[in-house]
Order: structure tokens, then C-alpha cells, then sequence
């Protein structure tokens, strides 16, 4: 590893606003938050050299900043967020890939216990973010498609985002890498390279904590986040014809929710579907259903009906993982349940 | 290895390779689903640790490890059908590519992709056997990369205490997907390790069939008796990309010559040939292989991929 | 260690129906269970010897079945259970003690992704079982007192139980143990001693997804499992002078859920509160809640209360701790607020 | 160690001695709250050891070190605070006994159960320093049960690899709760372990604070002008049980009577009279240290317990 890379005073990455994918946003957003502050770097498997990452989204990072600031490190996730957790205790603000979002789970402890913990009991601020690819959909098994984010929403400590289009890819990048706290980033790669969008050149933020409207509609409302976000628009449009009026909550942000804008478009439908990739058993949609179940009862016109993948591994094979998954067929479905209930 | 071992090993190489070759082929050609890994290089790995193993013997391959399935019975058919996703593909379209290989009537336990699971896993088989008195040994393999991983410690500081009929091939092929050796460790001797759990280890030429047969039948043989654990780093080199989409331009070309120039399939076919096997007989050999090979594809191919409706089936037993 | 051990022809451990508590409960259950069947093991940190853990669970089992089914191992908890894995695979069925159900998370991927997918993936039966001694209000502040139970059942593959009496103590680890799946048993160590209770002698096996009604009542339900069954029972008890009639309902199992008990409960009085120890953001009783305002909303008459740990690590200080956790006078303030609804 | 040195480790050691004292007696009479762990015959680790680093250099102590939190300015009172769970506690309420004991004003870490969680985090802080090239040394320990877990292995490989400013230092105890040494792993020298990673590591008298020291001293140097991380092993005995509860009847009494001969406090302050210090001043520091404690006790005990209302806040920063 060499040492000899000094700090760049380069421009910012791209001044002005671009139409760029999921994936470059990401890339874009490494390279504008590590211009601007030099405690910034990113670490994990083979992020470094020409290689830059499993999916290149740090790709170029290492000619820029050099190899000081961003480090390959052996097969060791426990013990490379547990760096990351001292890292981030002296005041830097590492960014940590996970090759895939299913590797998470062996770094478990660094994040659950240390991570969670450290600043309720006094020990300090761990302003990490870990980035993790995850969701499947694309054919690539048990073991390279998972959504854990339930795992990490429930521990109390974590916050976790989940961006669903090119410029909160951006944005919720820049804020959890400001952030004070240990931030979990879940980028959807199916998103990578089949979504573009307008995004915000030079410093771009997104405040973490806000859900978004994505479609405004009257009858029933779906919330999801990540990949689901187009599902549910996708489902959305196929009823718009029927006249059924639907709209779509995006959470953006899983922790801390933004239960206000929960309940908001709850209330203005009466009638809710809540959509996630991740299996449904204990799933983040669980705890919006039972929210609103408890928040806005009075409101409710109908069942909250909760779409999320099977109770099972996530299966390689076509068919199986189709029938795993949501679809805006399974969602139009329960949009038209509704409707008419 | 005497003349009928030698053939053998050959056999279960040659079939490798071409089934590898056949794989690439297809994947390019876009006939895969999903990615897959080459094993090129790992073949005297594969098949002289693999051939060491008795019948009673389980083995915990990992993904560079095609020809130790093979040589134990699992068909080229069945695991072409994993990598196609088919019904009849080895776990019926559940795990993709080379995971998910698992089939404990021939004693293998499939691969799963966190790194370096298949050593406790492993372990525990041969706790259960030493727990049952009977003379069985497990056998895993690891990479390089994944030697660096906590469970490696953890198990081989536990196959230690416990004394267990246990050996591991540390499959040292340089790399682990774009990262060299040097930067995955400050050592360069991964079996140096081995001492400080109080554990023999051995260095082999991981290209030499017979060198890695012979000295992971030693191992097996030690840990039989009740000699407990051992480890072989196995040096080899990935000739190809991580998996199929990684052209793997971070390797040295010079590096690549290199390991090229001692190809483990033909040095041993040279070698076969020195000895006075006809090289017909070699052929012959390389013709069923194809031959199989072409077979089992056609099979896969045509098989049907599995009923959407069993998807929430066998989650739990 | 020693090998000289053989296996014992000693009679079961307990014929006749006695009181015990509710770790007795659970010694008896290893006792008799490894008895009946020599695949039956222990293995964890201080299982063994004389000593017998550090709650004394396993105690006298290493004097009775020798130190080769009585596995002491070192702190290496991914490894044990993987070595667990591979163990169950080859037909033991090996019963692992966590020191602390805390440390069940330097464990995880042996847990969630290992033996969680094995079966369904095609490589063969993983039937062990985790004991994991959770749960707090004994100040032990927050790594001695955790409910990690929702990632679990939040992971497709596990089955997962919490027994609240010594009768289910015993009859839960016994099909824990008989089970074909990896089941992991979490026992409430706040109950260890603070309970007694009627256990039936020799062989008692509990089926593992049913619940149990403690308590019927017509005009409230509390769902609840572990320790807060007690507390829902005492809560139960104030407001029964006041006329209020509350029903509880024991989970003891939380995978697979007995969900037909629980919409049975709920639709009986129409209001609901779940309760459990762990934290409530996306835990189990997010499950059952949303559940219920899916499966149930016709029969609800009111929203339905959750009452979990808060959403911050367990604290140690007393006046910290009882904050923080559920309690008679929390649920009885629930249970009120929906009386009056 | 010059004379002034020596002093100062007496201090702390009888400090760190007369606080567990204290501790144990208090916890006995119920006057606690939950459990705790005494580190008697841990002083001369923990104190020689922490002597060792300088003002900006970060260490992470464990369950066994209070001497060094002592020695680097946490207060005995604030420490008594938290064992007895007081909002002027370190942790103000939120961690339990020697847990949580963190200041970052002091250069300190605070420890956390999950063992060895301490290694990768202080290998990070290290790694702080070498990022933003600051003269800083970070150090932690492990027990001899912690070096069996994973975060060990891969802690230490990257620490060679990254040629980290950091120190570790193991505690062979000779036990993890009730399990000897013998039971945790085949090996009786730890320290050997390190050659594998490419690390130098040395083995000291642990009950011998100048050996401590001086070893400490040599690993700070070296980190601090960019030699790189090294290991000291300190062997030692845990004199009383795991925890507060444990009578550790498991322990042969003939062990600890052998271990008793060699306390460490009472070895240096032999050593110390020897070398002509009065006793009468070794004396005084006994004394200052039982006024230090028995004050630190009464304001902790009088100190109020944390708002309810409280609970909620500090999960974010
Ligand atoms: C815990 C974990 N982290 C990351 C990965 C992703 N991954 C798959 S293979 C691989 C490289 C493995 O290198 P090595 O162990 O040397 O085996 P090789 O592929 O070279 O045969 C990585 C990083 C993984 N499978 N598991
Ligand atoms: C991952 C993990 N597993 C189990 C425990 C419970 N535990 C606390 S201390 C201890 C023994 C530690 O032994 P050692 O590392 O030798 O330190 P010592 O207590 O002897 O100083 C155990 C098993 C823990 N803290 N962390
Ligand atoms: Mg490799
Ligand atoms: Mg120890």
C-alpha cells in the first residue's frame, strides 16, 4: 500500500446538474463528499486501484484520491468495521463497502453492538456509513440478492437509508456521510444501471428522515421504498386507466421513519398497501402497518395489506425468484382489493 | 499413484477442464442465467485432494473445486442443471452456479458463499464422526482470501484442541477476486500460520496432481488413525477472471504466462505421456470427457425450470 | 478432554411430575433428552466439568453423560455453530448454549445464512438447537440483557420459541431438540429462579407452533411471550377489580406463528396490545400486529397498542432500566385506554 | 524505570489494588448493583502497560485494565459511579460495571462485551493515526480466551499489513471464565502465534511491572516511528473468580497459593524496599489511596441516579 497520495484540491466532481444513473450518482457523490472533506474515505474488498469495487462505484476514486483514502482490505468484515468503528471515533468518516449487502451479516457485531451502542453509552460519535449493494431480482441466488435492512432497523442506534432514484442516490449518500452517526446505505443494484435521473451537480444533500411523495392519488395508497418505489408506480399506472387513483409514499429514510408522512398519507386514503423486497415476516412493513394500525386507526377503511418477498431464501432459479418477489402484479392486485373493499 | 490412479486423475482433470471450457463458452454465448466461476488452474487441486478421500469421507468444496464433485459422483448433468436454474439441477433451482452443491448421499456439502463457512461446517463433521467413533475424516478447502476471515482461526485453533479427523487445502491462487496476496496479508507463506495452533502443514505444488494427492492422502490417513488435523496450502494460480464477467485485467500478463506455461492438465498429460501411457489413450480419454460434457448440456438444457408454485417448499424440514 | 466417557443406561432423569423452576425445568429437558438419545449433545463456554455454565444450566450433565457429549469450546461462537452446522448435517443433533442470548450476534452467519438456508437449499437437515439466555430488568446493563429474537424471525429458515413456565421450559426444549430444523430457544433468565411451576416427569415434549390462552377475558387481549406473559398477567389482574375482563395469549412459539390462535384471540374482543421485552420497533409484535390489521380489521374496535423496550440499547441504571422496559403499570395503562375506546 | 517512574507505578498499582479491594468488599455487603469483575492480579499488566503510552496515544482497556483507566486520569469516583449506575458515572447510567468506562477526552476507548471487539476498534484508531500521519500509538488488550475468536486473526493480519501504530497486549490469565488454558487451544504460547502474521511478539512476567513496562515501552517506540504494530504476551493469574458471583471453585487452590506468592503489588513493593525506598513512603501512597477510594466511594454512593425521563436521549449523536 502506497502512502505517497496527498489530498486533492481538484474542482468538485461535476459542478453542474447531469442526468446520470443510480450507479454514477453514487460514484459522484463519493467523489464531491471526499473533495470536500479529507476525513472522508472509503475501504473494503477490492474498492482500490484501477479496479474500484465489485460494481465500480469507486471506480476512479483511488487515481483521484489516491491509495491512502481508498483502501482494499482482505476478506474481514468483523474486524474492517470494527476498524471502521475506531476510524470513525477519531473523528474520520469512513465509507465502508460491503461486496454485497448479504456480507453484512459477518460484520454483525461491529455494527449491532459496537456501532449501535457507542454514543448512548458514552463512548462516542461513530460516523461511518457502510454501503450495501443489495436486492435481487437479476438471477443471482441465496446469497448475492438479500434485503437485510429489518435486521439493522430494529437495533436501536443504526440509521438506514434507502434511496430509490439517481438523486437521492446522491443525496442521502452526501448526508450519511455528514452525519454524526453510523448510517447504513442500501443501494438497490438492480437500480444500478437500469434508472437514470436528473441530479444535483456539486454538493448535493437530502435530508435523512423525509419520505417523499413520488404520486400523489386519492383512493389507496402504496409505501415502499428502494426498488419497490417503481413497482408500486408501475402498479399504480396499470389501475390509473380503471380510474382507481393511487399514490405512492417513497420512505426514503427506514430509521428514523418519517412517521408523519406515514400517517399523512395514510389518513388521506384510508387505504394502505406497504411494499418492501425483503422478506415479509418481520419486515420494516410490519412496523408501518402496525404504526398505522395503532396511529391512525380511525381512518382506516380497509385491511393494510402487506406485500414483501416469501418466507424463504431468495431463490436463483427464474420462475422462483419471480414468485419470491413482489410485482406490480401483486401489488395491482391488492391496489384493486382495496379499491373495492 | 500407481498406472490406475494416474488414469483416473486424468480422467476426472480432463473432464473438468472441459467442462469448465464447455461453461465459459456457454455463458459468453449467453446461454447462462446469472454469473459462474471458472475453476481453470485449480484442477490437480481439485481432483488430487478430492481423489484422497475415501467413500465414507465427507468433503465441503468451494467454488473452484468442480472436479472434487465430479470424482465423487455428482453428474455433470445435475450440476449443469444448478447453473441453469432446472428442476433437476442439483438443489432444484434454489442456489445459482457452483453454490448449493450438496448431496450428503455422496458425502458432499454444498457451498455456501460466505467465506470461509465450509470450515466450521466441515469441522463439525468430523467432530460428529470422532463423536461416533467411526473412521471418517472431513475434508474443506479455503482461499487464500479467505484464510484472512475470523472462522479460519476459530476452527483450526478448535480442530487443534479437539484433535479432529480434519484437513483443510488452503487453495492459495494469488488473488482474491482483484486483490494480490500482498495485499491481503504481509506474509507470503499462508501454511506459516499453521504452527501457531500447534498444527502440522505442508506446501505443495497445487498444479501437481500427484504432489497434492500425495500429500492430502497422508493428511486424510493421519487424521484416520487418530492423528488429528492437518493443512496443505496448495499454490496454484486463477487463470481466469473472479467469475465470468471479470476479465481480470488487474492480473499481470507475465503472471499469467507464467502459471500457463506449467498448466496443470498438460503437465500432467505430458508427464502421463513421458511415463509410457499412449497418447491415444489420452485421447480417448479427452474424447469421453467431451463427449459427457456435450451430453450433460443437451440434458441440462432441455430440462424444465421448477414450478413457481413449489417456491415456499423445503424451507424447513 | 476426555474420550473414556460412555453413553449412560441410567434411567430418566425424573420420572414423576414435580415443581420446579423454571431452569430446572430446562436442566431436566437436557437430562432427559440425552438420555432418550445419544445424537443429543451440549457444546458452549463453560458448559462443562463440574461447572456447568454460567447460569448452572448444564450442570451435572458432564458428570452423568462424560465431557464428550459435554463440549466445552472456546469463545468462538461463529465456529461452534458452525461446527454445530456440520455436526447436525452429519446427524447429531447438538444443543449450543450461548453464554448470553447477547452473543447469539457473533454467531449470526452461522445462523442466518448457514443453517437457515441449508434445507431449503438441498444440503441436508440442520436439527440443533441455541439456547440463549435473554432478556433484562436484572440489571445487567446492555450486553447481559438483550431480545434479539426478531432477527430470526425475521430470517426465513429458523424456527424460533420462548417458553414463559417451567412446564413449556421443558417441553419446548424437548421439541426443540426432537425437531428436524435449527430452532433456537430463547429462555428468559429473569424467569431462571423467579418462577415454579407444575412440569410433568420423564418424557414431555410441547408442540412448537401453538400458543396458549393463560387467561380469558372478553373485553381485552394481551398477546404477549416470556417474562411479559407474567407481567400481562399481572396487569390483568389490576384492572380485573375494575371490571375489566382481559384475555392473554402465550406466542411460546414466534416461528412459525400461530396465527390462527392469535386472530382467534383478537377477533374475540375486538382490541388487542402485544407485548414483548425486546425492542418494539420492527419486532415481533410488529408481526402480530400487522397481522391482525390485516387478517382481523373487520372485528377491530380499536387500534391496537404495541408496548415493547424502547428504541435505545438496554440501559443498566434502575430507573433506566424500568423506563425502558414494559411493565404491569404500562400495560395496564393499554389495556384502560382500549377498555374505554 | 528511574525512581520517579517506579513511584508512580506504585501509586497506581496500590490505587488500582485498594479501588478493587473496595469494590469487592462493597459488592459482598450488597451495596452493589448487578455484577462486576475484579482484576487482582491484573495490576501490574494494566498499570505497566498503560504507563507506557503518551498523553495523545488511545488505548482500549478490557474488563481487567482499571488500572489503566486510573492512570490516565479517570477518576476513582467516576468509576464508582458507574458500578453503581450514578448519572456522574462515566457512562452516566447506560453501562454496567467496567463496561462503558469511554472518555475520548482522556484517550480512551470503553470496553465492550462482545470479545474481542476491542482489537479491530483499536486497530482503527491506530489506523486514524497513520491516515492523518500523527506521532500516535493505540494499544488494547485481549484476554488468552479472546485470542481464540476471529476478530483476533483478521485484526492482527491487517494490522501487519497496514504496518499500523498499534499495540496489543494479551492476558493469559490461564482461564476464560471456568475453562483453563488447555481447554481453549492445543498451545501453551500465545505469543507464537503472531510469527504467522508477519508480527513480532514478546512474552513478560505479567506480575512484574518494569518487565511490563519496559516491554510496553519498546512496542510504543516502534509504533510511534512507523515500525509497526507488535504483540506482548503477559502471563498472569486471574486471582478471583470471572465475575463478582463465580467462587471459582474450579481453580486448584495449589495454583493460586503459587500465583499468591508472586502478587504483583506486593512483589514491586518488595522490590522497591530492597532497592531502598522507605517503607514509610510506599506507606503514604497505601494510605492516599485508601483516603482516594473511601472518598470516591462517598460521593458515588451520595450522587443521584439518572432522571427516568432521561432514557431516551444519546442514542444519536
Ligand atoms: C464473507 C464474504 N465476503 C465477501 C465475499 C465475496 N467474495 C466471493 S469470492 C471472494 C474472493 C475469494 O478469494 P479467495 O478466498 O482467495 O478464493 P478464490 O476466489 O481466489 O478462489 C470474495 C471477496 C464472500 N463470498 N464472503
Ligand atoms: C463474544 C463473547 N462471548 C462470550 C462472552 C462472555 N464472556 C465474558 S468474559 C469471558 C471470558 C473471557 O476470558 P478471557 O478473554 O481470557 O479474559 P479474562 O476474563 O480471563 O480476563 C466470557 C466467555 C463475551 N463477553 N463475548
Ligand atoms: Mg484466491
Ligand atoms: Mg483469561
Amino acid at each position: 500500500m502506497s502512502d505517497n497520495f496527498g489530498f486533492s484540491d481538484a474542482p468538485q466532481h461535476a459542478p453542474e446538474d447531469r442526468t446520470l444513473t443510480y450507479l454514477e450518482a453514487i460514484t459522484e457523490a463519493l467523489f464531491v463528499e471526499m473533495d470536500r472533506d479529507e476525513d472522508v474515505l472509503v475501504m473494503g474488498e477490492d474498492v482500490g486501484g484501477d479496479f474500484g469495487g465489485a460494481f465500480n462505484a469507486t471506480k476512479g476514486l483511488a487515481a483521484k484520491f489516491g491509495d491512502r483514502r481508498v483502501i482494499n482490505t482482505p476478506i474481514a468484515e468483523l474486524s474492517f468495521t470494527g476498524m471502521a468503528n475506531g476510524m470513525a471515533l477519531m473523528g474520520l468518516r469512513p465509507v465502508v463497502e460491503m461486496q454485497f449487502a448479504d456480507f453484512i451479516s459477518s460484520g454483525f457485531d461491529s455494527i449491532v453492538q459496537f456501532a449501535a451502542t457507542s454514543h448512548y453509552r458514552g463512548i462516542g460519535k461513530v460516523p461511518w456509513v457502510i454501503r450495501a449493494p443489495s436486492d435481487g431480482g437479476i438471477r443471482s441466488g441465496p446469497f448475492h440478492s438479500q434485503n437485510p435492512e429489518a435486521w439493522f432497523v430494529h437495533t436501536p442506534g443504526l440509521k438506514v437509508v434507502a434511496p430509490s432514484t439517481p438523486a437521492d442516490a446522491k443525496g442521502l449518500l452526501a448526508a450519511a456521510i455528514r452525519d454524526d452517526n453510523p448510517v447504513i446505505y442500501f443501494e438497490a443494484k438492480p437500480l444500478y444501471r437500469s434508472i437514470k435521473g436528473d441530479v444535483p451537480g456539486g454538493e448535493h444533500v437530502s435530508e435523512i428522515g423525509k419520505a417523499a411523495v413520488r404520486r400523489s392519488g386519492t383512493d389507496v395508497t402504496v409505501i415502499a421504498y428502494g426498488t419497490q418505489v417503481h413497482t408500486a408506480l408501475d402498479a399504480a399506472e396499470r389501475v390509473a386507466a380503471d380510474g382507481i387513483d393511487v399514490a405512492v409514499l417513497d420512505l426514503r429514510t427506514l430509521k428514523p421513519l418519517d412517521t408523519e408522512a406515514i400517517l399523512e398519507a395514510a389518513i388521506k386514503t384510508g387505504k394502505v398497501v406497504v411494499v418492501h423486497a425483503a422478506n415479509r415476516m418481520v419486515g420494516v412493513g410490519a412496523e408501518v402497518a402496525s404504526l398505522i394500525a395503532e396511529e391512525a386507526f380511525e381512518s382506516l377503511d380497509a385491511p393494510i395489506i402487506r406485500i414483501g418477498g416469501l418466507d424463504t431464501p431468495v431463490p436463483f432459479s427464474p420462475p422462483l425468484e419471480d414468485a419470491y418477489r413482489p410485482s406490480a402484479g401483486k401489488i395491482e392486485s391488492a391496489i384493486r382489493k382495496l379499491a373495492d373493499y | 499413484m500407481n498406472e490406475t490412479l494416474r488414469l483416473n486423475a486424468y480422467r476426472w482433470m480432463t473432464l473438468t477442464r472441459t467442462f469448465d471450457e464447455t461453461m465459459v463458452a456457454m455463458w459468453k454465448q449467453g446461454r447462462g442465467i446469472g454469473g459462474t466461476f471458472s475453476e481453470r488452474g485449480h484442477e490437480a487441486v481439485s481432483v488430487g485432494a478430492g481423489m484422497a478421500l475415501g467413500p465414507d469421507d465427507v468433503v465441503a468444496p468451494m467454488h473452484r473445486d468442480l472436479g472434487t464433485y465430479l470424482l465423487r459422483g455428482m453428474t455433470p448433468e445435475r450440476i449443469f442443471g444448478n447453473l441453469l436454474g432446472r428442476q433437476m439441477g442439483v438443489s432444484g433451482g434454489r442456489d445459482a452456479n457452483l453454490h448449493g452443491l450438496g448431496d450428503l448421499d455422496l458425502n458432499i456439502i454444498g457451498f455456501i458463499s460466505h467465506i470461509p463457512q465450509a470450515i466450521p461446517t466441515a469441522l463439525g463433521a468430523a467432530m460428529a464422526f470422532r463423536y461416533r467413533d467411526e473412521p471418517r475424516v472431513a475434508m474443506t478447502f479455503v482461499g487464500d482470501g479467505g484464510s484472512c476471515s475470523g472462522a479460519f482461526h476459530e476452527s483450526l485453533n478448535m480442530a487443534a484442541l479437539y484433535n479432529a479427523p480434519f484437513v483443510l487445502i488452503i487453495e492459495n491462487n494469488q488473488y482474491a477476486y482483484s486483490t494480490p496476496l500482498s495485499q491481503e496479508m504481509k506474509i507470503a507463506d499462508i501454511a506459516g500460520r499453521l504452527p501457531g495452533y500447534g498444527l502440522a502443514a505442508t506446501t505443495v505444488d497445487g498444479n501437481d496432481v500427484e504432489a497434492v494427492y500425495a500429500a492430502t492422502t497422508d493428511a486424510v490417513e493421519r487424521a484416520r488413525s487418530g492423528g488429528g488435523p492437518s493443512v496443505i496450502e496448495a499454490r496454484t494460480m486463477r487463470m481466469l477472471g473472479h467469475a465470468i464477467h471479470d476479465g481480470a485485467q488487474y492480473v499481470p500478463e507475465a503472471l499469467l504466462a507464467e502459471w500457463e506455461s506449467r498448466d496443470p492438465v498438460r503437465m500432467f498429460r505430458t508427464r502421463l505421456i513421458k511415463g509410457g501411457v499412449p497418447a491415444e489413450d489420452l485421447d480417448a480419454l479427452d474424447q469421453a470427457a467431451a463427449t459427457e460434457i456435450a451430453a450433460a448440456v443437451r440434458v441440462a438444457e432441455a430440462a424444465p425450470l421448477p414450478d413457481p408454485e413449489s417456491v415456499g417448499e423445503g424451507v424447513f424440514a
